[in-house]
Protein backbone atom coordinates (compact mmCIF):
# COMPACT_ATOMS: atom_id res chain seq x y z
CA UNK A 1 0.00 0.00 0.00
CA UNK A 2 1.34 3.75 -0.41
CA UNK A 3 1.12 6.26 1.56
CA UNK A 4 1.61 9.62 0.86
CA UNK A 5 2.12 13.01 2.87
CA UNK A 6 1.57 16.66 1.17
CA UNK A 7 2.41 20.11 2.28
CA UNK A 8 4.01 20.63 5.74
CA UNK A 9 3.20 17.12 6.82
CA UNK A 10 5.83 15.81 4.15
CA UNK A 11 8.71 18.27 4.96
CA UNK A 12 8.16 16.88 8.72
CA UNK A 13 7.95 13.27 7.62
CA UNK A 14 10.71 14.00 5.16
CA UNK A 15 9.18 11.92 2.21
CA UNK A 16 6.52 12.52 -0.37
CA UNK A 17 5.23 8.90 -0.13
CA UNK A 18 6.68 5.75 0.68
CA UNK A 19 5.51 1.65 0.10
CA UNK A 20 4.24 -0.02 3.20
CA UNK A 21 3.11 -3.52 4.32
CA UNK A 22 0.83 -3.41 7.00
CA UNK A 23 0.40 -5.86 9.62
CA UNK A 24 -2.64 -7.52 10.13
CA UNK A 25 -3.64 -5.89 13.14
CA UNK A 26 -4.00 -2.54 11.33
CA UNK A 27 -7.29 -2.30 9.59
CA UNK A 28 -8.35 1.37 10.23
CA UNK A 29 -7.11 4.45 8.81
CA UNK A 30 -6.99 5.72 13.04
CA UNK A 31 -4.94 2.49 13.56
CA UNK A 32 -2.61 2.80 10.11
CA UNK A 33 -1.67 6.57 12.00
CA UNK A 34 -0.54 5.10 15.15
CA UNK A 35 1.80 2.12 13.30
CA UNK A 36 2.88 4.94 11.37
CA UNK A 37 4.24 7.07 14.15
CA UNK A 38 6.34 4.41 15.04
CA UNK A 39 8.39 4.61 11.84
CA UNK A 40 10.49 7.34 12.83
CA UNK A 41 11.08 10.83 14.79
CA UNK A 42 9.76 12.42 11.42
CA UNK A 43 6.52 10.52 11.31
CA UNK A 44 5.96 10.60 15.38
CA UNK A 45 5.97 14.96 14.78
CA UNK A 46 3.98 15.26 11.54
CA UNK A 47 1.02 12.35 12.86
CA UNK A 48 1.11 13.52 16.51
CA UNK A 49 -1.77 12.81 18.62
CA UNK A 50 -4.23 16.07 18.76
CA UNK A 51 -2.26 17.43 15.31
CA UNK A 52 -4.79 19.10 12.82
CA UNK A 53 -4.69 16.35 9.45
CA UNK A 54 -6.85 14.69 7.37
CA UNK A 55 -6.72 11.66 5.50
CA UNK A 56 -7.90 10.10 2.02
CA UNK A 57 -8.01 6.65 0.82
CA UNK A 58 -7.81 6.06 -2.81
CA UNK A 59 -8.29 10.10 -3.08
CA UNK A 60 -11.44 10.94 -1.00
CA UNK A 61 -11.45 12.04 2.11
CA UNK A 62 -12.54 9.49 4.74
CA UNK A 63 -12.49 9.90 8.79
CA UNK A 64 -9.73 7.89 10.91
CA UNK A 65 -12.30 5.27 11.66
CA UNK A 66 -12.53 4.04 8.05
CA UNK A 67 -11.15 0.79 6.44
CA UNK A 68 -8.22 0.06 4.97
CA UNK A 69 -9.41 -3.46 3.28
CA UNK A 70 -8.85 -2.99 -0.23
CA UNK A 71 -7.39 0.63 -0.04
CA UNK A 72 -3.90 1.30 -2.72
CA UNK A 73 -3.06 4.41 -1.29
CA UNK A 74 -3.59 6.11 1.76
CA UNK A 75 -2.93 10.40 1.89
CA UNK A 76 -2.34 12.57 5.08
CA UNK A 77 -2.53 16.28 4.76
CA UNK A 78 -3.34 19.56 6.59
CA UNK A 79 -6.73 21.34 6.54
CA UNK A 80 -7.17 22.62 2.60
CA UNK A 81 -5.99 26.38 1.85
CA UNK A 82 -7.07 26.68 -1.66
CA UNK A 83 -9.05 29.38 -3.64
CA UNK B 1 -19.28 21.06 -16.56
CA UNK B 2 -15.34 21.95 -16.62
CA UNK B 3 -13.02 21.48 -13.97
CA UNK B 4 -9.14 22.04 -14.76
CA UNK B 5 -6.37 22.46 -12.82
CA UNK B 6 -3.48 23.57 -14.44
CA UNK B 7 0.24 25.32 -13.79
CA UNK B 8 -0.29 27.89 -16.45
CA UNK B 9 -2.52 31.36 -16.29
CA UNK B 10 -6.27 31.27 -18.24
CA UNK B 11 -7.38 33.85 -19.71
CA UNK B 12 -11.03 34.75 -18.27
CA UNK B 13 -12.48 36.39 -21.13
CA UNK B 14 -11.49 33.14 -23.15
CA UNK B 15 -13.26 31.33 -20.65
CA UNK B 16 -16.53 33.00 -20.09
CA UNK B 17 -17.13 33.36 -23.98
CA UNK B 18 -16.64 29.49 -23.90
CA UNK B 19 -18.80 29.02 -21.70
CA UNK B 20 -21.37 30.81 -22.77
CA UNK B 21 -21.31 30.37 -26.80
CA UNK B 22 -24.00 28.46 -28.19
CA UNK B 23 -25.97 28.58 -25.30
CA UNK B 24 -29.14 31.37 -25.33
CA UNK B 25 -30.15 30.37 -22.21
CA UNK B 26 -27.71 32.14 -19.64
CA UNK B 27 -29.25 35.85 -18.83
CA UNK B 28 -26.49 36.34 -16.01
CA UNK B 29 -23.19 34.95 -15.54
CA UNK B 30 -21.56 34.95 -12.08
CA UNK B 31 -17.52 35.15 -11.85
CA UNK B 32 -15.24 34.68 -9.31
CA UNK B 33 -11.80 35.32 -9.80
CA UNK B 34 -9.26 34.70 -6.54
CA UNK B 35 -5.64 36.72 -7.33
CA UNK B 36 -2.56 36.65 -4.94
CA UNK B 37 -2.64 39.59 -2.47
CA UNK B 38 0.67 41.09 -1.76
CA UNK B 39 -0.12 41.41 1.93
CA UNK B 40 -1.69 38.72 3.74
CA UNK B 41 -5.09 40.09 5.75
CA UNK B 42 -6.90 38.22 7.91
CA UNK B 43 -9.04 39.06 10.24
CA UNK B 44 -8.14 42.83 10.38
CA UNK B 45 -4.87 41.31 10.95
CA UNK B 46 -1.89 42.26 8.65
CA UNK B 47 0.59 39.66 7.88
CA UNK B 48 3.92 39.63 6.02
CA UNK B 49 4.21 40.99 2.76
CA UNK B 50 4.06 37.69 0.40
CA UNK B 51 6.88 37.35 -2.32
CA UNK B 52 5.36 34.49 -3.72
CA UNK B 53 2.77 31.42 -3.52
CA UNK B 54 3.25 28.44 -4.10
CA UNK B 55 0.09 25.98 -4.40
CA UNK B 56 0.66 22.46 -3.94
CA UNK B 57 -2.02 19.59 -4.66
CA UNK B 58 -3.27 16.36 -4.78
CA UNK B 59 -3.33 15.26 -8.49
CA UNK B 60 -6.31 13.11 -9.21
CA UNK B 61 -7.83 13.95 -5.96
CA UNK B 62 -8.33 17.51 -7.02
CA UNK B 63 -10.12 16.84 -9.72
CA UNK B 64 -12.36 14.38 -8.75
CA UNK B 65 -12.95 16.95 -5.27
CA UNK B 66 -13.96 19.72 -7.83
CA UNK B 67 -16.27 17.99 -10.24
CA UNK B 68 -17.94 16.44 -6.84
CA UNK B 69 -18.46 20.00 -5.54
CA UNK B 70 -19.75 21.23 -9.43
CA UNK B 71 -22.16 18.33 -10.12
CA UNK B 72 -23.80 19.88 -6.23
CA UNK B 73 -23.92 22.79 -7.07
CA UNK B 74 -26.13 22.22 -10.31
CA UNK B 75 -28.15 19.49 -8.21
CA UNK B 76 -28.82 22.49 -5.60
CA UNK B 77 -29.30 25.50 -8.41
CA UNK B 78 -31.15 25.51 -12.04
CA UNK B 79 -27.46 26.09 -13.27
CA UNK B 80 -26.67 25.96 -17.83
CA UNK B 81 -23.03 26.01 -17.64
CA UNK B 82 -20.55 26.16 -14.99
CA UNK B 83 -16.53 26.53 -14.99
CA UNK B 84 -13.92 25.64 -12.36
CA UNK B 85 -10.15 26.63 -13.37
CA UNK B 86 -7.40 26.11 -10.24
CA UNK B 87 -3.81 26.89 -10.60
CA UNK B 88 -0.96 25.42 -8.58
CA UNK B 89 3.00 25.98 -8.70
CA UNK B 90 4.18 29.33 -7.74
CA UNK B 91 2.66 32.07 -7.95
CA UNK B 92 3.73 36.39 -7.16
CA UNK B 93 1.13 39.10 -6.03
CA UNK B 94 -1.60 39.82 -8.68
CA UNK B 95 -1.35 36.83 -10.48
CA UNK B 96 -5.27 34.80 -11.11
CA UNK B 97 -5.10 31.98 -8.96
CA UNK B 98 -8.81 30.47 -9.41
CA UNK B 99 -11.97 31.31 -11.91
CA UNK B 100 -15.40 29.95 -10.86
CA UNK B 101 -17.72 31.14 -13.42
CA UNK B 102 -21.63 30.26 -13.37
CA UNK B 103 -24.28 30.81 -16.29
CA UNK B 104 -28.05 30.48 -15.27
CA UNK B 105 -30.92 31.66 -16.62
CA UNK B 106 -31.33 34.02 -13.11
CA UNK B 107 -28.93 36.14 -11.58
CA UNK B 108 -29.94 35.32 -8.07
CA UNK B 109 -29.55 31.28 -8.73
CA UNK B 110 -25.45 32.45 -10.38
CA UNK B 111 -24.51 34.51 -7.76
CA UNK B 112 -25.20 31.80 -5.10
CA UNK B 113 -24.20 29.11 -7.08
CA UNK B 114 -20.76 30.85 -7.76
CA UNK B 115 -20.82 31.93 -4.12
CA UNK B 116 -21.22 28.27 -2.77
CA UNK B 117 -18.53 26.83 -5.46
CA UNK B 118 -16.23 28.85 -3.98
CA UNK B 119 -16.44 28.25 -0.05
CA UNK B 120 -16.95 24.81 -0.85
CA UNK B 121 -13.68 24.05 -2.59
CA UNK B 122 -11.68 26.31 -0.29
CA UNK B 123 -12.51 23.66 2.42
CA UNK B 124 -12.99 20.71 0.49
CA UNK B 125 -10.41 20.67 -2.31
CA UNK B 126 -6.78 19.53 -1.89
CA UNK B 127 -5.16 22.74 -2.22
CA UNK B 128 -2.18 23.95 0.47
CA UNK B 129 -0.80 27.28 0.26
CA UNK B 130 3.29 27.89 0.93
CA UNK B 131 4.15 31.69 1.67
CA UNK B 132 7.78 33.15 0.44
CA UNK B 133 7.75 35.95 3.13
CA UNK B 134 11.13 38.35 3.72
CA UNK B 135 10.97 36.32 7.07
CA UNK B 136 11.16 32.88 5.21
CA UNK B 137 8.30 30.24 4.45
CA UNK B 138 5.09 29.89 5.98
CA UNK B 139 2.74 27.11 5.13
CA UNK B 140 -0.72 28.98 5.18
CA UNK B 141 -3.07 27.50 7.68
CA UNK B 142 -6.65 27.08 7.58
CA UNK B 143 -9.13 29.85 7.71
CA UNK B 144 -11.70 29.42 10.53
CA UNK B 145 -14.05 32.03 8.52
CA UNK B 146 -13.83 29.56 5.36
CA UNK B 147 -14.91 26.75 7.74
CA UNK B 148 -17.84 29.15 8.60
CA UNK B 149 -17.84 29.95 5.00
CA UNK B 150 -18.74 26.55 3.99
CA UNK B 151 -21.00 25.85 6.68
CA UNK B 152 -23.92 28.01 5.45
CA UNK B 153 -23.95 25.50 2.74
CA UNK B 154 -24.91 22.44 4.60
CA UNK B 155 -28.40 20.69 4.49
CA UNK B 156 -29.67 20.69 7.41
CA UNK C 1 -14.33 53.61 -10.03
CA UNK C 2 -15.17 53.33 -13.70
CA UNK C 3 -19.16 53.72 -15.44
CA UNK C 4 -19.28 53.84 -18.98
CA UNK C 5 -22.11 53.49 -21.35
CA UNK C 6 -21.59 52.70 -24.80
CA UNK C 7 -23.38 50.78 -27.63
CA UNK C 8 -20.58 48.86 -28.54
CA UNK C 9 -19.84 45.01 -27.08
CA UNK C 10 -16.92 45.24 -24.33
CA UNK C 11 -14.12 42.63 -23.55
CA UNK C 12 -14.33 41.41 -20.12
CA UNK C 13 -11.03 40.06 -20.23
CA UNK C 14 -9.75 43.34 -20.71
CA UNK C 15 -11.71 44.86 -18.53
CA UNK C 16 -10.90 42.86 -15.80
CA UNK C 17 -6.94 43.10 -16.56
CA UNK C 18 -7.60 46.88 -16.20
CA UNK C 19 -9.20 46.84 -12.65
CA UNK C 20 -6.16 44.62 -11.13
CA UNK C 21 -3.47 45.62 -12.49
CA UNK C 22 -0.82 47.72 -10.51
CA UNK C 23 -3.26 47.07 -7.49
CA UNK C 24 -1.68 44.09 -5.26
CA UNK C 25 -3.90 44.12 -2.79
CA UNK C 26 -7.09 42.50 -4.89
CA UNK C 27 -7.52 39.29 -3.53
CA UNK C 28 -11.29 38.81 -4.74
CA UNK C 29 -12.97 40.08 -8.19
CA UNK C 30 -16.60 39.27 -8.19
CA UNK C 31 -17.92 39.74 -11.39
CA UNK C 32 -21.56 39.80 -13.15
CA UNK C 33 -22.06 39.74 -16.59
CA UNK C 34 -25.82 40.07 -18.03
CA UNK C 35 -26.60 38.63 -21.38
CA UNK C 36 -29.60 38.76 -23.99
CA UNK C 37 -31.68 35.67 -23.14
CA UNK C 38 -33.79 33.63 -26.54
CA UNK C 39 -36.14 32.98 -23.80
CA UNK C 40 -37.63 35.53 -21.55
CA UNK C 41 -38.48 33.72 -18.38
CA UNK C 42 -39.89 35.12 -15.65
CA UNK C 43 -41.39 33.60 -12.24
CA UNK C 44 -41.64 30.22 -14.54
CA UNK C 45 -43.71 31.84 -17.10
CA UNK C 46 -41.69 31.41 -20.82
CA UNK C 47 -42.88 34.06 -22.60
CA UNK C 48 -42.33 34.39 -26.37
CA UNK C 49 -38.68 34.09 -28.40
CA UNK C 50 -37.17 37.28 -28.09
CA UNK C 51 -35.41 38.33 -31.56
CA UNK C 52 -33.69 41.63 -30.63
CA UNK C 53 -33.41 43.11 -27.48
CA UNK C 54 -33.26 47.39 -27.77
CA UNK C 55 -32.01 49.44 -24.95
CA UNK C 56 -33.22 52.75 -24.67
CA UNK C 57 -31.08 55.11 -21.75
CA UNK C 58 -31.34 58.74 -20.28
CA UNK C 59 -27.79 60.27 -21.55
CA UNK C 60 -26.35 62.33 -18.38
CA UNK C 61 -28.56 60.60 -15.99
CA UNK C 62 -27.56 56.61 -16.66
CA UNK C 63 -24.13 57.57 -16.05
CA UNK C 64 -24.80 60.23 -12.79
CA UNK C 65 -26.93 57.33 -11.37
CA UNK C 66 -24.32 54.78 -11.89
CA UNK C 67 -21.28 57.09 -10.35
CA UNK C 68 -23.94 57.43 -7.59
CA UNK C 69 -24.42 53.97 -7.00
CA UNK C 70 -21.18 53.00 -7.47
CA UNK C 71 -20.28 55.38 -5.03
CA UNK C 72 -22.97 53.72 -2.35
CA UNK C 73 -21.08 50.59 -2.86
CA UNK C 74 -17.74 51.87 -2.08
CA UNK C 75 -18.95 53.56 1.29
CA UNK C 76 -20.55 50.31 2.39
CA UNK C 77 -17.87 48.22 1.49
CA UNK C 78 -13.90 48.52 1.71
CA UNK C 79 -13.32 47.75 -1.90
CA UNK C 80 -10.22 48.49 -3.94
CA UNK C 81 -12.12 48.53 -7.75
CA UNK C 82 -14.91 48.62 -9.36
CA UNK C 83 -16.19 48.91 -13.07
CA UNK C 84 -19.42 49.06 -14.29
CA UNK C 85 -20.07 49.28 -18.10
CA UNK C 86 -23.76 49.09 -19.25
CA UNK C 87 -24.67 49.15 -23.22
CA UNK C 88 -27.36 50.58 -24.87
CA UNK C 89 -28.99 50.24 -28.72
CA UNK C 90 -29.65 46.94 -30.48
CA UNK C 91 -29.17 43.59 -28.95
CA UNK C 92 -29.24 40.10 -29.98
CA UNK C 93 -29.55 36.71 -27.96
CA UNK C 94 -26.33 36.20 -26.69
CA UNK C 95 -24.70 39.46 -26.95
CA UNK C 96 -23.55 40.96 -23.16
CA UNK C 97 -25.96 43.59 -22.02
CA UNK C 98 -24.01 44.48 -18.79
CA UNK C 99 -20.41 44.23 -16.47
CA UNK C 100 -20.04 44.70 -13.19
CA UNK C 101 -17.14 43.94 -11.19
CA UNK C 102 -15.76 44.40 -7.95
CA UNK C 103 -12.24 43.85 -6.38
CA UNK C 104 -11.64 43.45 -2.50
CA UNK C 105 -9.39 42.27 -0.19
CA UNK C 106 -12.04 40.18 0.75
CA UNK C 107 -14.18 38.22 -1.37
CA UNK C 108 -17.52 38.24 1.08
CA UNK C 109 -17.18 41.93 0.20
CA UNK C 110 -16.67 41.77 -3.55
CA UNK C 111 -19.75 39.19 -3.86
CA UNK C 112 -21.72 41.33 -1.79
CA UNK C 113 -21.28 44.95 -3.83
CA UNK C 114 -21.13 43.31 -6.85
CA UNK C 115 -24.83 41.54 -5.68
CA UNK C 116 -25.60 45.45 -4.32
CA UNK C 117 -24.25 46.83 -7.15
CA UNK C 118 -26.72 44.67 -10.04
CA UNK C 119 -29.98 44.62 -7.59
CA UNK C 120 -29.82 48.70 -7.67
CA UNK C 121 -28.35 49.48 -10.87
CA UNK C 122 -31.60 47.78 -11.98
CA UNK C 123 -33.98 49.78 -10.03
CA UNK C 124 -32.26 52.74 -10.25
CA UNK C 125 -30.48 53.29 -13.70
CA UNK C 126 -32.68 54.46 -16.25
CA UNK C 127 -32.83 52.26 -19.22
CA UNK C 128 -35.77 50.27 -20.97
CA UNK C 129 -35.68 47.60 -22.66
CA UNK C 130 -37.76 47.01 -25.79
CA UNK C 131 -38.28 43.47 -27.20
CA UNK C 132 -38.62 42.41 -30.43
CA UNK C 133 -40.62 38.98 -30.78
CA UNK C 134 -42.56 37.32 -33.76
CA UNK C 135 -45.13 38.41 -32.18
CA UNK C 136 -44.32 42.55 -32.24
CA UNK C 137 -42.24 44.67 -30.27
CA UNK C 138 -42.70 44.49 -26.57
CA UNK C 139 -41.37 46.94 -23.35
CA UNK C 140 -40.14 45.18 -20.76
CA UNK C 141 -42.22 46.25 -17.80
CA UNK C 142 -40.46 46.86 -14.18
CA UNK C 143 -39.62 43.05 -12.62
CA UNK C 144 -41.45 42.80 -9.35
CA UNK C 145 -38.54 40.59 -7.99
CA UNK C 146 -35.81 43.40 -9.24
CA UNK C 147 -37.52 45.89 -6.47
CA UNK C 148 -37.77 43.05 -4.20
CA UNK C 149 -33.98 42.06 -4.86
CA UNK C 150 -32.77 46.24 -4.37
CA UNK C 151 -35.28 46.42 -1.54
CA UNK C 152 -32.95 44.24 0.07
CA UNK C 153 -29.82 46.66 0.57
CA UNK C 154 -32.11 50.03 1.78
CA UNK C 155 -30.43 51.00 4.70
CA UNK C 156 -32.99 50.75 8.10
CA UNK D 1 -38.09 74.66 -19.88
CA UNK D 2 -37.74 71.25 -21.72
CA UNK D 3 -39.81 68.12 -20.98
CA UNK D 4 -38.34 64.94 -22.07
CA UNK D 5 -40.19 61.48 -22.65
CA UNK D 6 -39.30 58.14 -22.65
CA UNK D 7 -39.48 54.48 -23.88
CA UNK D 8 -43.35 53.55 -24.24
CA UNK D 9 -44.24 57.36 -23.04
CA UNK D 10 -42.77 58.86 -26.08
CA UNK D 11 -44.51 57.04 -28.57
CA UNK D 12 -47.82 57.74 -26.53
CA UNK D 13 -47.06 61.38 -26.61
CA UNK D 14 -45.51 61.06 -29.96
CA UNK D 15 -42.63 63.20 -28.93
CA UNK D 16 -39.30 62.96 -27.50
CA UNK D 17 -38.93 66.27 -26.32
CA UNK D 18 -41.38 69.89 -26.37
CA UNK D 19 -40.29 73.29 -24.98
CA UNK D 20 -42.41 74.56 -22.70
CA UNK D 21 -43.31 77.71 -21.00
CA UNK D 22 -44.74 77.20 -17.64
CA UNK D 23 -47.95 78.98 -16.01
CA UNK D 24 -47.10 80.80 -12.94
CA UNK D 25 -49.26 78.30 -10.70
CA UNK D 26 -47.53 75.59 -11.82
CA UNK D 27 -44.94 74.88 -9.37
CA UNK D 28 -44.14 70.98 -8.64
CA UNK D 29 -43.72 67.68 -10.65
CA UNK D 30 -47.30 67.12 -10.26
CA UNK D 31 -48.41 69.92 -11.40
CA UNK D 32 -46.46 69.81 -14.11
CA UNK D 33 -48.34 66.34 -15.15
CA UNK D 34 -51.71 67.48 -14.85
CA UNK D 35 -50.92 70.31 -17.05
CA UNK D 36 -49.50 68.54 -19.83
CA UNK D 37 -52.04 66.19 -19.71
CA UNK D 38 -53.98 68.92 -21.13
CA UNK D 39 -51.78 68.90 -24.48
CA UNK D 40 -52.58 66.38 -26.30
CA UNK D 41 -54.47 62.73 -26.40
CA UNK D 42 -51.21 60.95 -26.08
CA UNK D 43 -50.12 63.48 -23.13
CA UNK D 44 -53.15 62.97 -22.09
CA UNK D 45 -52.72 58.98 -21.89
CA UNK D 46 -49.11 58.79 -21.22
CA UNK D 47 -49.51 60.78 -18.09
CA UNK D 48 -52.67 59.22 -16.90
CA UNK D 49 -53.80 59.20 -13.73
CA UNK D 50 -52.89 55.63 -12.16
CA UNK D 51 -50.13 54.92 -15.14
CA UNK D 52 -46.74 53.45 -13.68
CA UNK D 53 -44.42 56.47 -14.41
CA UNK D 54 -41.24 58.19 -12.65
CA UNK D 55 -40.16 61.63 -13.09
CA UNK D 56 -36.53 63.51 -12.87
CA UNK D 57 -35.71 67.15 -13.15
CA UNK D 58 -32.51 68.29 -13.89
CA UNK D 59 -31.12 64.34 -14.31
CA UNK D 60 -32.22 63.47 -10.94
CA UNK D 61 -35.41 61.06 -9.82
CA UNK D 62 -37.31 62.95 -7.92
CA UNK D 63 -41.42 62.53 -6.15
CA UNK D 64 -44.27 64.38 -7.67
CA UNK D 65 -44.27 67.35 -5.14
CA UNK D 66 -40.45 68.39 -6.01
CA UNK D 67 -40.37 71.98 -7.18
CA UNK D 68 -39.38 72.55 -10.34
CA UNK D 69 -37.88 76.38 -9.47
CA UNK D 70 -34.68 76.58 -11.42
CA UNK D 71 -35.23 73.73 -13.64
CA UNK D 72 -33.95 73.64 -17.19
CA UNK D 73 -35.17 70.00 -17.77
CA UNK D 74 -38.03 67.68 -16.48
CA UNK D 75 -37.85 64.13 -17.83
CA UNK D 76 -41.32 61.13 -17.54
CA UNK D 77 -40.44 57.79 -17.58
CA UNK D 78 -41.87 54.25 -16.70
CA UNK D 79 -40.07 52.07 -14.41
CA UNK D 80 -36.09 51.40 -15.17
CA UNK D 81 -35.95 47.87 -16.56
CA UNK D 82 -31.70 47.73 -17.07
CA UNK D 83 -29.63 45.18 -15.97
Amino acid sequence: MKVRYFAWMKRTVGLAEEEVTLPADVTTVGELVAWLRQRSGGHAEALAEGAAFGAAVDKRTVPFDAKLAGAQEVAFFPPFTGG
Amino acid sequence: MTVRVQESDFDVGAELDRLTSSNRRIGGLAVFVGLVRELHVREGYHRDRIDALTLEHYPGMTEAALEEIEAEAHRRWPLEATVIVHRYGRLEPGDRIVLVAVGSPHREAAFEACEFLVDWLKTKAPFWKLEDTPKGEKWVGAHAGDDRAAARWVKK
